[in-house]
């Protein structure tokens, strides 16, 4: 019962960090963006005045219970994973349930919540959410090749497929592992400008051409939860990263530090980036991206 | 004491001079004794099978003189088993016919003496154990065979029988120039004589007489090159004599090419050629079945493929080879037959017998349609029915002579019959019926008849049992030549009355 | 090879050559004439150079009729050594009686050969036998 | 067409010069077996059977069961070509010969016929003496009833005559073989005193048999050219 | 009486019987089919024991019939689908015609299923096998004329691979003299070379057909969405899986004895990776559920064939573990698609649309097994897929894992189509009268969909008996090193505790839905879903807005390459060579009797051309 008790309080805790971080990286991405391109752009901390805006909103429609339970099911991506992942070195003060899973667990939990919310989407009746979907997924099947061949890569490399030994590795030998397995931090990366959904692989959302897109139905506490799930999971995202390629944390500080460095990289990349169409972005992850994975596996079997 | 082998000819033969005077008569006659005929003669083939398996083989003299003097009747479990087989085709038949042209009383007169005496000269072939009586016996049964060929009048028929008889009278030549051959260097005409006396010919007379015999017999028994007038007389013979050409004659083709291989000569090689040739004719045979658009032209060439397996069974030359091949031979009696007898109520009423106006008789005719299917499995080797088993000891005979080759050769030949009896079973349970054909229910007879050939096949898929034993010693009977000569010479057994 | 054909067994065989050229004829008539009818008459030809074949089988140089008839055998006793001594100068008699089957065997085929054809020729109109193929394949 | 003429001579030659070449082997005129079964029946036809005509004796009694299977083979030739040139029923074609002869051939037949029929008697009475037997017996018969239907555009042979005595022959035939059976123990065997050789009355049941060959045979063919001839449609 | 001879006797009787009965009374015939399938599962679960054995004698060839704890696994399968589609069908085929004939083929196939696991024979074994083919070959073309084509290429692929496992037998009974599969175990290892290549080749022929592998899959996507659904839920959940049962017993018995076993292991692992991925391309591009379903089976049983020719220990678990599972979600998708088909009469996703609130236990049924076919935690299908993956990375199969998980994250795409292709997406007037399919549909669709959530968190139930199984196969035990009742191992170590997880899962998911519900319930109302903001304009009444048409239009686009080939083609191109070669090769049946008679006499010169050499 204590355990349970610990657990959830870790939960708890782990969540509303990430929650903060994840929006305020967010809303840093609008203020950045709009720098770039000549424009003011809102505060930094614009998504959170959203955030509690949606929250205080009446919400009057759904359509129906897969609608209703979408966010719910993103929400369990979000929370699961992070709670999979650890947040900082030798499990300080978040150990939660880092021991219970491993990276495969984590490589198809996060695709829990954006089917689940896919079926909320779906059960709209807009047309173009399931459009939306159709091209997340696709997407999707894109960049998964060349992050799993990433992990592949560490995996046999080090003998381990979980993340908390990946990152006693970098602990032990002070080596981090984008510069030991550099071809697996590439196509690890390029994986994850497609995780971002930022430009130029932002068709899935469509925000200008689609002037519904698949979030369109949703509203108030319904938005709520999703805005709040994709920042957690932004931040999720970016630890295990940090985790795995850049030898984790010891302290909040440095992995906020890592994180959003990290976190540079889609987001410079999508704001000079024009937009690929779905299949071209398809072929993209499974050109170069999946090439360097495919050299990490090489590189991690042959050495 | 029921009788003896020779009554399996004098009886039919008496009841074919009677049938004409008793049909002037009664004229329901004509119809009825055959089937008596043919019901004692199963009696007493099942009879005397049942005393050859425990007592030995059983030889009988005729006109008094032992052999090599006078002619001889041979039942040994082999011939025995043959001669069975084929009285059981023929009484079934009989049943299955016995409303055939129920309106002409000529016709039907006609028909029935003709068919008697395919079952008898048939049965002659097998039993008999003199080179020239077989020879008289084979022309017998291919006059038969021709006439009821060409039985009905608006149809090829007279086409495909002449074509039989083209080649048939081919067929009685070459024998007689084997026979000719035989007696100039050894100067007997009896079976066991020669095959004792063999090792005096000269070779180059024996291999000539061998292949003399091969074209000749082989013809009877449909080999490739040979059977070209197969399908055409199949296919245009009425549906009960078709059954009775699969059934009944072409086994006899087999025996005597077979008895001629084994026992006459030990001549090198023939066992061989009896493989390719059968591997051949199972090829192109099953090859130019496929193609087929007519139901009874597809039987008649799938019945040559089945021969073909059994010669390639017999080739094989072990005992396993030889019980397989009887296996086979008495699977494909009965499959081929169901598959004649019902598929030609399935096309009855069209005129051009096409496959494709089987369609949807499962529907209007069920049981017919039902036995078809049944047949059909059992020929292709389906288990748990007949065919299966005759095909899997066939097999396995090949497998233990080493012949893995074959094997393979059969099995895919195997498939392309697969394929196109699936085909047909198809298009009777699942297409519509075509609009211009009427189905014509088959009368009670047909389907007693049926459904018998239908019950037998089911009893041998499950309890193969019921017939291993008999043809155990069959095929041991078939491959000790010693011991058939002795039988024969030393006169056998004279039968008391 | 032993087979000379300019020695003088040419004449001692001429009974085998005559046999095999008839045969021949008669295999020809019924393998490349196109009416039906001399097709069958190419096969009865067949039968009957085979049926010479088979009685010249059985021949023995200046040998007689295996008849005993009553001119042979009436002055002396039926002893079997008799019977034997003439039994010697008696061709084979076996040979005649097969040809004898044969022959009716034969005559039967071409009965039904013949009816067949008419019958073909009330179908088809026409005894060539090219024109006569519906069934094939 | 050629081609095929070519290739069938040339495969008729082949096979002629490989029968010649083994036939040559044979020592024409000679005997070339050692111990055949023709001693056998030479020896034992006069003494045994005390028949004269050993060809006879080899066809009936010897080799009977060929002969019978020879009869039944006539018989379905007779049969299968009535089957074959059935036209159905209550339906007879008409003659192929329309008109008779002139009276010369008339006249002549009509003298000629009763004197063939003797011969064909006699041919087949005497088979077991002199050349001849049964079938020729039989065939000669037969020619009369050719003449007469030749010669005579409405000569009419009754169907049934032809087919009792047809069966009636046969069953004789048959029945004396069961005869045999139940006399001796085996099919055809001979059961009737032997007599002495070159007499009619000799050679057991061989005259009997060739006379009911004789009935048949002469009955089948003649039926057969009745067939025949009532061919026209 | 042996309970076996019973067990198979009152599968037999049944089937006879309930065929006869069709012609008395629908209600009797339905009965006695259910109870048949009941009877015959109860009395093989209590009263025939692991290592119960019948010998017997048919013409010579000894044979036995018996069940291991092997075959237990596959009975599991067997009879629990197959109570399951009893019921079902009773249900679903109301009101079809032929119903006698369907439940007899339908009883012969579940016994000639048992019967191939009791098998200790090569004969009977063979028996069984061609049993099953024929009978599931009957209801593949049970749907009329349409169908046949299927039909054909079912039964001739299956022909195929019974004369090669045929051929395998006879040679294997030639070499030992016996036909007990353990005692071809036995000798195995001292066969002679080519037979030990060739053996291995000819049985894997017979299993990979019915188990649909690469080159000879061509068969099963027609095959199994033109069967009735009914079956197919056997169909493609327990009968494909004897395929698998054959090639684990190849695997284990024969290629372990190969001189060099890598590549042939290597060979089949690959062509399973193959298939799983070109199945799920193909999938992906259906439009109709029932070829949608087809086509994700091939692409799941690629999986496990993958699993099963990698051959570890935890390989093999995760085989079988994958082959139950997939039994279990396969089904369901099965029935429901048939329910859907009963109540609405097509299975297109381009015609039907909405359903979820007119059939929400079939919805909910079925978006568990897609759960599971996607392998995504906490059900079943997860658990499979993550010991597949572990025993890959495990055993260095580095590329064959990349190729397994693209294919299982392209099944993504296809199971969110068949979601949203039935369920979501506009309701429509058309489709307003629709209803619940009946209880007894639904039941056996809830029943093993809970059954797929029972066994992700708890894999240890499933994983037991096929632990024994393995045991049977020679494994040594994996209970403790690479599973207990719900956590995972692999070979180094690593672990994932299924339980924990699935409490986190399900914590967060009901924490939030709770918010979600609690937050604002009063205000929040339903509409339908035309009432939608789609730029600005509410669809009429009788718009469908529905996306349904070329749904994945640009993700084919970019897989088209390899897309461009079928197999299919290729097959036929060949039948169609076959069949223009055998129509040149019959002319010599020319129909001249002329000809015929020069064929004699060409023969006859032939022999005696070359008689010194044929009979010299």
């Amino acid at each position: 019962m204590k355990e349970i008790l610990y657990y959830t309080w870790g939960a708890i805790v782990s969540f509303v960090v990430a929650f903060s971080v994840g929006i305020t990286y967010m809303g840093l991405n609008r203020k950045i963006t709009a720098r770039v391109q000549n424009r003011y752009g809102p505060p930094w901390y614009q998504n959170f005045i959203d955030v509690i805006k949606l929250y205080s909103k009446k919400t009057s429609i759904h359509h129906g219970v897969m609608h209703h339970m979408g966010p719910a099911f993103i929400m369990v991506t979000a929370v699961v994973s992070l709670l999979v992942i650890p947040i900082l070195n030798g499990n300080k003060f978040f150990p939660n349930l880092n021991f219970q899973g491993d990276l495969i667990f984590l490589l198809y939990i996060m695709v829990f919540g954006p089917l689940g919310m896919a079926l909320g989407a779906g059960q709209t009746g807009n047309p173009n959410s399931a459009i939306g979907v159709t091209r997340g997924l696709s997407q999707m099947a894109g960049f998964e090749i060349p992050w799993v061949m990433a992990l592949v890569a560490l995996m046999i490399q080090y003998k381990t497929t979980s993340i908390v030994d990946l990152m006693n590795v970098q602990v032990e030998s002070g080596r981090w592992l984008m510069f030991s397995s550099p071809f697996a931090f590439l196509a690890a990366v390029m994986a994850m400008l497609g995780m971002f959904r930022y430009a130029p692989f932002d068709i899935v959302g469509a925000p200008q051409e689609l002037a519904s897109g698949p979030m369109s139905e949703n509203g108030g506490k319904y938005l709520f939860v999703m805005m709040s799930a994709g920042s957690v999971f932004t931040f999720a995202k970016l630890t295990l990263y940090v985790d795995i390629f850049m030898g984790g944390a010891d302290n909040l500080i440095i992995l906020v530090v890592k994180t959003f460095t990290l976190y540079l990289i889609p987001m410079l990349y999508g704001i000079t980036s024009p937009r690929y169409r779905t299949e071209q972005s398809v072929r993209w992850f499974w050109g170069w991206p999946s090439f360097f994975g495919l050299l990490a596996i090489l590189q991690a079997a042959l050495f | 004491m029921v009788g003896s082998p020779v009554l399996f000819i004098a009886v039919p033969l008496l009841a074919a001079f009677l049938i004409p005077l008793l049909g002037m008569v009664w004229k329901e006659s004509i119809r009825i004794l055959p089937g008596l005929v043919l019901l004692y003669m199963l009696v007493l083939a099942i009879t005397l099978l049942e005393q050859v398996m425990h007592t030995g083989t059983i030889v009988e003299i005729l006109a008094g003189w032992k052999p090599p003097w006078g002619i001889n009747l041979v039942f040994s479990p082999f011939t025995g088993i043959l001669a069975t087989l084929m009285i059981l085709m023929g009484f079934i038949i009989w049943i299955y016919s016995y409303r055939f042209k129920n309106v002409d009383f000529e016709e039907a007169k006609k028909y029935f003496i003709l068919f008697m005496m395919l079952v008898t000269g048939s049965v002659g072939i097998v039993l008999t154990g003199d080179i020239f009586n077989q020879f008289v016996f084979i022309e017998i049964t291919s006059i038969s065979a021709y006439a009821l060929t060409a039985f009905y009048k608006h149809r090829d028929s007279a086409e495909a029988s002449f074509k039989y008889l083209m080649v048939g009278s081919l067929s009685s030549m070459f024998l007689l120039l084997a026979i000719i051959l035989i007696y100039s260097q050894l100067g007997t005409l009896n079976m066991a004589d020669i095959a004792s006396k063999a090792h005096l010919m000269k070779p180059e007379f024996k291999i000539l007489a061998v292949i003399f015999f091969i074209v000749g017999l082989g013809i009877e028994a449909e080999i490739f090159p040979l059977n070209g007038w197969v399908p055409d007389a199949y296919a245009q013979a009425p549906g009960p004599v078709g059954a009775a050409f699969a059934g009944i004659v072409v086994k006899a083709g087999v025996y005597a090419l077979i008895r001629i291989i084994f026992t006459l000569f030990d001549v090198s090689g023939t066992h061989q050629f009896l493989i390719v040739i059968g591997l051949t004719t199972m090829i192109i045979s099953e090859m130019a079945a496929i193609r087929q658009d007519r139901l009874k032209r597809m039987l008649a060439y799938s019945s040559l493929g089945q021969m073909g397996l059994v010669l390639v069974a017999f080739g094989i030359g072990t005992e396993e080879g030889i019980f397989a091949a009887m296996f086979l031979l008495i699977n494909h009696a009965i499959g081929k037959s169901l598959l004649f007898l019902s598929g030609s109520y399935l096309v009855y009423n069209s005129a051009d017998k096409y496959i494709s106006e089987t369609n949807g008789m499962g529907k209007f005719l069920p049981v017919t349609s039902f036995l078809f299917a049944l047949g059909a499995l059992a020929v292709v080797g389906m288990p748990p029915f007949s065919g299966f088993w005759g095909k899997f000891f066939m097999m396995s005979a090949a497998a233990h002579a080493n012949m893995l080759l074959i094997i393979a050769l059969i099995l895919s030949v195997s498939l392309i019959e697969l394929v196109y009896y699936f085909r047909v079973i198809n298009r009777i349970y699942f297409y519509k019926k075509e609009s211009h054909i009427t189905p014509k229910k088959p009368t009670v007879n047909a389907v007693i008849a049926m459904a018998t050939l239908g019950v037998i096949i089911l009893i041998i898929g499950f309890y193969p049992d019921l017939i291993s034993g008999y043809l155990h010693q069959a095929s041991q009977a078939l491959l000790d030549k010693g011991k058939y000569i002795q039988d024969v010479l030393s006169t056998g057994q004279l039968l008391t009355h | 090879m032993n087979f000379t054909l300019f020695d003088l067994k040419i004449v001692e065989y001429s009974f085998f050559i005559t046999a095999i050229l008839v045969i021949m004829i008669g295999l020809y008539g019924a393998l490349v004439k196109k009416s039906l009818i001399k097709v069958v008459i190419g096969l009865s030809i067949f039968d009957s150079g085979i049926n010479l074949l088979l009685i010249s089988i059985g021949y023995i140089t200046s040998g007689t009729a295996p008849i005993f008839s009553p001119a042979l055998v009436k002055d002396m006793p039926l002893t079997l050594e008799n019977i034997k001594k003439l039994s010697e100068g008696m061709v084979d008699p076996v040979p005649q009686a097969l040809v004898l089957t044969a022959i009716v065997i034969g005559f039967g085929v071409t009965a039904v050969a013949l009816s067949l054809v008419i019958r073909l020729y009330r179908h088809h109109q026409t005894l060539n036998i090219d024109e006569i193929k519906n069934l094939k394949w | 067409m050629k081609m095929k003429k070519i290739l069938v001579i040339s495969l008729l030659a082949v096979f002629g010069v490989y029968l010649a070449e083994v036939l040559f082997k044979l020592d024409f005129g000679r005997q070339f077996f050692q111990q055949g079964v023709k001693d056998f029946y030479l020896i034992t036809s006069p003494i045994k059977l005390q028949v004269a005509n050993t060809v006879t004796a080899i066809v009936v009694n010897f080799r009977g069961f060929d002969t019978l299977g020879e009869v039944t083979v006539l018989f379905l030739a007779t049969t299968a070509m009535g089957s074959i040139l059935y036209k159905g029923r209550h339906q007879l074609g008409e003659r192929t010969v329309l008109f008779s002869g002139s009276r010369i051939v008339t006249t002549g037949s009509r003298l000629l016929f009763p004197a063939i029929i003797l011969l064909g008697a006699y041919v087949f009475i005497h088979g077991h003496l002199t050349p001849g037997g049964g079938f020729q017996g039989g065939v000669i018969i037969a020619t009369g009833f050719l003449l007469m239907l030749m010669a005579y555009a409405d000569y009419t042979v009754s169907h049934v005559v032809l087919s009792v005595v047809e069966s009636l022959a046969g069953i004789t035939f048959a029945t004396i073989g069961l005869l045999g059976m139940l006399h001796g123990g085996s099919f055809l065997q001979d059961f009737l005193p032997n007599g002495s050789l070159n007499d009619l009355l000799s050679g057991g049941i061989i005259p009997i048999i060739y006379i009911a060959v004789g009935f048949k045979v002469g009955a089948e063919l003649t039926g057969l050219i009745y067939t025949a001839l009532n061919e026209k449609d | 009486m042996n309970m076996i001879y019973i067990l198979f006797t009152l599968m037999f009787g049944g089937a006879i019987l309930t065929f006869l009965a069709h012609k008395v009374s629908g209600l009797l015939r339905d009965t006695l089919f259910v109870l048949t399938v009941l009877a015959s599962t109860v009395l093989f679960y209590t009263k025939i024991h692991t290592g119960d054995t019948v010998d017997f004698s048919i013409s010579g060839l000894s044979l036995q019939w018996g069940i291991n704890a092997y075959g237990r696994i596959f009975s599991m399968i067997v009879l629990g689908l197959g109570v399951m589609a009893s019921f079902y069908s009773v249900s679903y085929m109301k009101g079809k015609e032929r119903l006698g004939y369907f439940y007899f083929n339908f009883l012969i196939s579940l016994m000639s299923m048992m019967g191939i696991l009791m098998s200790h024979d090569l004969v009977s074994f063979f028996i069984f096998w061609e049993m099953m083919t024929w009978s599931s070959y009957f209801i593949v073309i049970y749907n009329g004329k349409n169908v046949q084509r299927s039909g054909i290429n079912y039964i001739i692929f299956s022909a195929l691979g019974a004369y090669a496992m045929l051929m395998a037998i006879v040679m294997v009974y030639a070499h030992t003299q016996s036909l007990m599969i353990p005692d071809m175990m036995q000798a195995f290892p001292f066969f002679p070379a080519a037979y030990k290549i060739w053996l291995p080749i000819l049985f894997l022929t017979a299993f990979t057909v019915k188990a649909a592998m690469m080159p000879l899959h061509v068969w099963a996507p027609d095959a199994y969405a033109d069967s009735p659904m009914a079956y197919t839920s056997v169909f493609s959940g327990a009968l494909s899986k004897m395929g698998i049962y054959g090639m684990i017993m190849v695997f284990v018995t024969m290629v372990n004895y190969l001189p060099d076993d890598t590549w042939f292991r290597e060979t089949i692992a690959w062509l399973g990776a193959i298939t799983a991925i070109m199945a799920t391309l193909w999938a992906i591009a259906q439009d109709d559920a029932r070829k949608l379903l087809a086509w994700s089976s091939v692409a799941q049983l690629g999986y496990i064939i993958t699993g099963v020719a990698v051959g570890t220990p935890l390989a093999m678990l995760s085989a079988l573990f994958l082959s139950v599972m997939h039994a279990l979600f396969k089904a369901t998708l099965f029935m429901a698609v048939g329910a859907i088909e009963k109540q609405t009469g097509t299975t297109k996703f381009t015609e039907v649309t909405g359903l979820i609130r007119k059939m929400p236990w079939t919805f909910i049924s079925s978006l568990l097994a897609i759960i599971g076919l996607a392998g995504i935690p906490p059900l079943g299908g997860f658990v499979g897929k993550w010991m597949l993956y572990e025993s890959l990375i495990n055993s260095n199969h580095y590329i064959l894992v990349i190729a397994i998980f693209f294919a299982s994250t392209s099944a993504f795409l296809y199971c969110y189509k068949f979601l949203f292709g039935f369920f979501l997406g506009q309701e429509e007037k058309e489709w307003e009268h629709v209803k619940e399919a009946p209880a007894l549909m639904v039941l056996p669709m809830i029943i093993m969909a809970t059954l797929l959530l029972v066994f992700g968190v708890f894999p240890g139930i499933v994983l037991k008996p096929i632990d024994l199984g393995m045991q049977t196969l020679g494994y040594s035990t994996t209970a403790g090193t690479f599973w207990s009742m719900s956590g995972l191992f692999n070979e180094w170590g690593n672990q994932i505790m299924m339980r924990p997880l699935a409490y986190a899962i399900g914590g967060t998911f009901l924490f939030f839905l709770i918010i979600l519900t609690v937050k604002g319930f009063k205000e929040t109302r339903y509409v339908t879903t035309k009432d939608i903001s789609s730029s600005g304009e509410v669809p009429l009444e009788h718009e469908n807005l529905t996306f349904s048409e070329g749904f994945y239009q640009p993700f084919l686009r970019a897989v088209c390459p390899v897309m461009k080939r079928r197999m299919m083609t290729y097959y036929q191109g060949f039948g169609q060579g076959m069949e223009a070669f055998f129509d040149y090769l019959r002319r010599v049946y020319s129909g001249n009797g002329q000809t015929y008679a020069i064929y004699v006499i060409v023969f006859v010169v032939i022999l005696l051309l070359f008689k010194n050499s044929l009979f010299g």
